[in-house]
């Protein structure tokens, strides 16, 4: 394992403070490390709360900030965090107009999430983002899995909250930005979860792994290495599928890269995916293309198409201020 | 309620202990199927409860138990830490509420079992810890009052974790790797095995 | 070789398609992509062009923009570009005031600068950057490499020029910052250059090489793997004792990772080596962490610290407005 | 200034075509010790040559070389790429100047070597392209006129190629290695003493 790192154990700690003074005019950390919030509290807004493992670096911490979220609690590596996390950090940051978790759709998080809920004083409300195509609703009764599409339905409905929206219009808000978000990821390499100390699968080096999440696990093929072009269209075309869209539908392409992969590669999947789906009706109206929601330093990346209307692009649009993100 | 005997304390480090010393096992087990973190979630979850060992055992036997499911809430995170939690948070309340301990062991048990399927909103058959858990109760349940009850609990719980293998899992993060989850042994279920199994073994050793 | 590519051949410009296409809003491609430049030109201020091999990006092309360069000519992967890109790009931007080359100092780099400065019309100048603190500079006559300091004389210069500095001042501006600029870089793993098909150096297990610049060149020393505390110590030593600042200076700290290191690791660097500089009496005033100058998907990082004062911290904060720095 | 013979022609393609096959070996030694790129900058620029080749032939001598070297410069990048550009450009100046072929060979030689040296700020003894350069320019005016000619200059590259292994570079990549440059060939020495071979073979079979 190759790393930089002191202790398996305090990979976390140690990074969470690094960010914490790299970004002091914008975040705070909480007691404990148990949440990062931002540093100018604006309590008269729904606080959007979000959170889930690490390893995902910059989702969700680098997204705390004017316009987006207002906390985000860092679990260990890939283990989502404790209630306690999520509880003091509602604490720290909402008022009267209540508290929105956005989390991702994997049990860990939700059941995390559902208890602090059950803990949490004051108005909550929570939406579950499950952008992933590469896992078949109808099959596995726990859903799909929530992925990169989660960054766009934190951005939309941070600017949102952020200009004033209650909680039941954030939340109808972020349901309906989910249910036009699609996403579907490949791998090139494993990742390797520090504390674990060797890489999750092993991939022969003429092998990827189809659909896979953010957490290392495996995908759900083992396929031949292909091409960009090749893998560019499987991927656009479960998500282009699946989304349905009317031809002329305007869209925000999210090309994300898992921590592993540079960015040259990344505007190269960018173009071939931008073609494929531009011949297939969309238009692509916005674009967002970096390491955004990583796997550690899994090789590999994923594409997220999310359909836009007026509202949701001009919430796209809106001024943000996060370690991360910044327009 | 009264303040849980010294038996009971052995038990719970003896329970930890042997999570600890699984860990890796459960985390080999995690990376096949899983995120790879099984069985540091668990040593996180277990330290956390032997550090607080002695103010646990000061407490009267339902409140041990939801200091430890607690602990366990706080510390493990994933979803093994809800679900285990849960467990004992249950196990605990069930205690408090006209349940005695070693008569109503089944029922006390399956108030935990309970808690589990409710917070993971999953059954018997899904690849998951409670295809450990629900033949244990099982088990208890038949075999409660014979003097084989321990040695049956521990063939259970062992034969339980061999079952899970050829399962495809539809619950947790395995379920997305959808048949090829087939094949491999549930990492929550093995964890499940190993505190059943320990406790077992400490109560045997005081038999 | 496990990459996002079709063929070798194609990368970079499949990649320089993708990043134009994204960026639209910002940047247009110069025919046959010899060159990135601003959608929006400005033709009364210094134009400052930059180039070098590509394979580090965002470096140069994710740097086009408001308050930062003008053009930038992507080489093909870790290969100078040609003279014709630069005078092709200073044709497309400059105007009156002249125009500021920004180049790494690399033997092709320069040579192929040179020529275009000999061949192109107009008031050129060139500030050459040296900021590697890991080639000692007086053994070897080509001097230091540049390295991830070049983007802080790009964005300070960049500054300037958009207030309406004039050619000289950007010359000793950019002077001025580069000879208090320090890097110096740690390779974890090879990178593969995509013609070559195979990684550049091979490392073993437990090796790591110290002092590498960003072309996936062996470093100046190959050494056991160690703790992130202990390759911050040495690297921010390195650094503190060639800038050899006075106590109480304010710097700002660059923690740029090389394409396959993940930002989890990079704030844990960050940490690291903040800590250390400030045992050694420098103020961290500023602070960037990412992945910027990067060596295609090469394990690793660097450090680099830059004394600043009044002016050049008012420049760094300036409003930026790129596709890889915006704020 | 005369066109160019087919001969001239035919010693381009050959020298062309014997480094675009020796661009893996190129390559190679530049991973040791540079950064993986010279076959790849030179296979750029020689398949440039070749595709302008009829153009190229069908100018006079010194505007066909000139030709040669912008379009190296145009294509190849780098550093070789303004070094063999500048080389050919400088050739094809001297030749403008009063220089012809034959009689003039070294002098013009002389000419594209000085041209290097100055757009490299380099000299012999750095371990780069000129440590091939220089000693066969030597040969080129000590042997002139002598019928062993082509044969002295092509043990005088092979040597001088070799002769680089034990060099500490100074100048180009390399020279960020210190002492690790020691113990490898330069890869620009090597695509020298390719050009060269090339030529003298062509020269060789017409002879
Ligand atoms: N919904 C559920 N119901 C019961 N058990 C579950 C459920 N989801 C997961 N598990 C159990 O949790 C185990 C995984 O725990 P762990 O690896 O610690 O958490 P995570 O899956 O969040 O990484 C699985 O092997 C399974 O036994
Ligand atoms: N200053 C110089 N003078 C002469 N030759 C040089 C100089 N710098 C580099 N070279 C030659 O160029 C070769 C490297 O060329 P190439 O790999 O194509 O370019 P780069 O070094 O920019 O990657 C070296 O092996 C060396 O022979
Ligand atoms: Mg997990
Ligand atoms: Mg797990
Ligand atoms: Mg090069
Ligand atoms: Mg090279």
């Amino acid at each position: 394992m190759k790393k930089f790192i002191n202790a398996v154990d305090n990979v976390l700690g140690e990074s969470l403070d690094g960010f914490a003074a790299a970004h002091a005019d914008l975040v705070t950390l909480g007691a404990e490390r148990k949440f990062v919030r931002r540093r100018e509290l604006n309590r008269s807004k729904v606080a959007l709360i979000s959170g889930g493992g690490s390893g995902h670096e910059p989702l969700h911490a680098g997204f705390v900030g004017h316009g987006m979220l207002d906390a985000a609690c860092p679990g260990q590596v890939f283990t989502s965090p404790t209630p306690d996390q999520i509880v003091e950090a509602a604490q720290a940051v909402a008022g009267d107009a209540g508290v929105l978790f956005i989390v991702k759709n994997y049990a860990g998080d939700r059941m995390n999430f559902e208890m602090a809920a059950e803990i949490a004083e004051g108005r909550t409300a929570t939406i579950v983002t499950d952008d992933d195509v590469a896992v078949e609703k109808s099959t596995y009764s726990i859903g799909r899995r929530g992925v990169a599409g989660t960054l766009i339905v934190e951005k939309i409905v941070g600017a949102a909250a952020e200009k004033g929206a209650d909680l039941a219009t954030c939340v109808a808000l972020g349901e309906r930005v989910n249910a036009r978000t699609r996403s579907m990821g490949v791998a090139l390499t494993s990742c390797t979860v520090p504390a674990a100390g060797t890489p999750t699968f092993a991939l022969g080096e003429d092998e990827m792994e189809m659909g896979v999440g953010i957490h290392g696990e495996p995908g759900r093929r083992r396929v031949k290495l292909a091409q960009a072009d090749a893998i560019a269209s499987e991927m656009t075309t479960a998500i282009a599928d699946d989304l349905a869209a009317p031809a002329g539908s305007e869209a925000l392409l999210l090309v994300n890269g898992f921590g592993g992969t540079p960015t040259i590669e990344l505007y190269l999947m960018y173009n071939a995916a931008r073609r494929m789906l531009e011949q297939r009706g969309l238009r692509i109206a916005r674009s967002l293309v970096g390491s955004y929601v990583t796997s550690l330093d899994m090789a590999g990346c994923s594409l997220t198409v999310s359909l836009l209307d007026a509202e949701t692009t001009a919430l796209w649009d809106a001024p943000v201020r996060t370690a991360a993100l910044k327009w | 309620m009264s303040v849980p005997s010294e038996t009971f304390k052995s038990l719970v480090k003896a329970a930890a202990e042997q999570v600890i010393a699984s860990a890796p096992e459960l985390t080999s087990l995690d990376q096949a199927i899983g995120d790879g973190d099984h069985g540091t979630n668990m040593k996180r979850g277990c330290e956390a409860v032997l550090g607080k060992l002695d103010a646990i055992s000061a407490q009267p036997l339902d409140e041990a138990l939801k200091m430890i499911g607690k602990t366990l809430v706080m510390t493990v995170g994933g979803a093994s830490g809800p679900l285990y939690g849960s467990f004992f948070l249950a196990a605990g309340e069930a205690l408090s509420h006209d349940k005695h301990l070693p008569d109503d062991l089944a029922d006390v048990f399956g108030s935990a079992v309970n808690a589990v399927s409710a917070r993971g909103r999953s059954q018997v058959g899904e690849k998951t810890m409670l295809d450990v858990l629900v033949p244990v109760l099982e088990t208890l349940k038949t075999a409660a009052g014979q003097p084989d009850l321990i040695a049956r609990v521990r063939t259970t719980a062992t034969e339980a974790v061999e079952r899970t293998a050829p399962m495809q899992a539809t619950k947790g993060r395995a379920s997305f790797l959808g048949a090829r989850s087939v094949g491999h042994v549930d990492p929550g279920a093995r964890s499940s095995c190993v505190l059943v199994q320990a406790v077992c073994a400490g109560l045997e050793a005081r038999a």
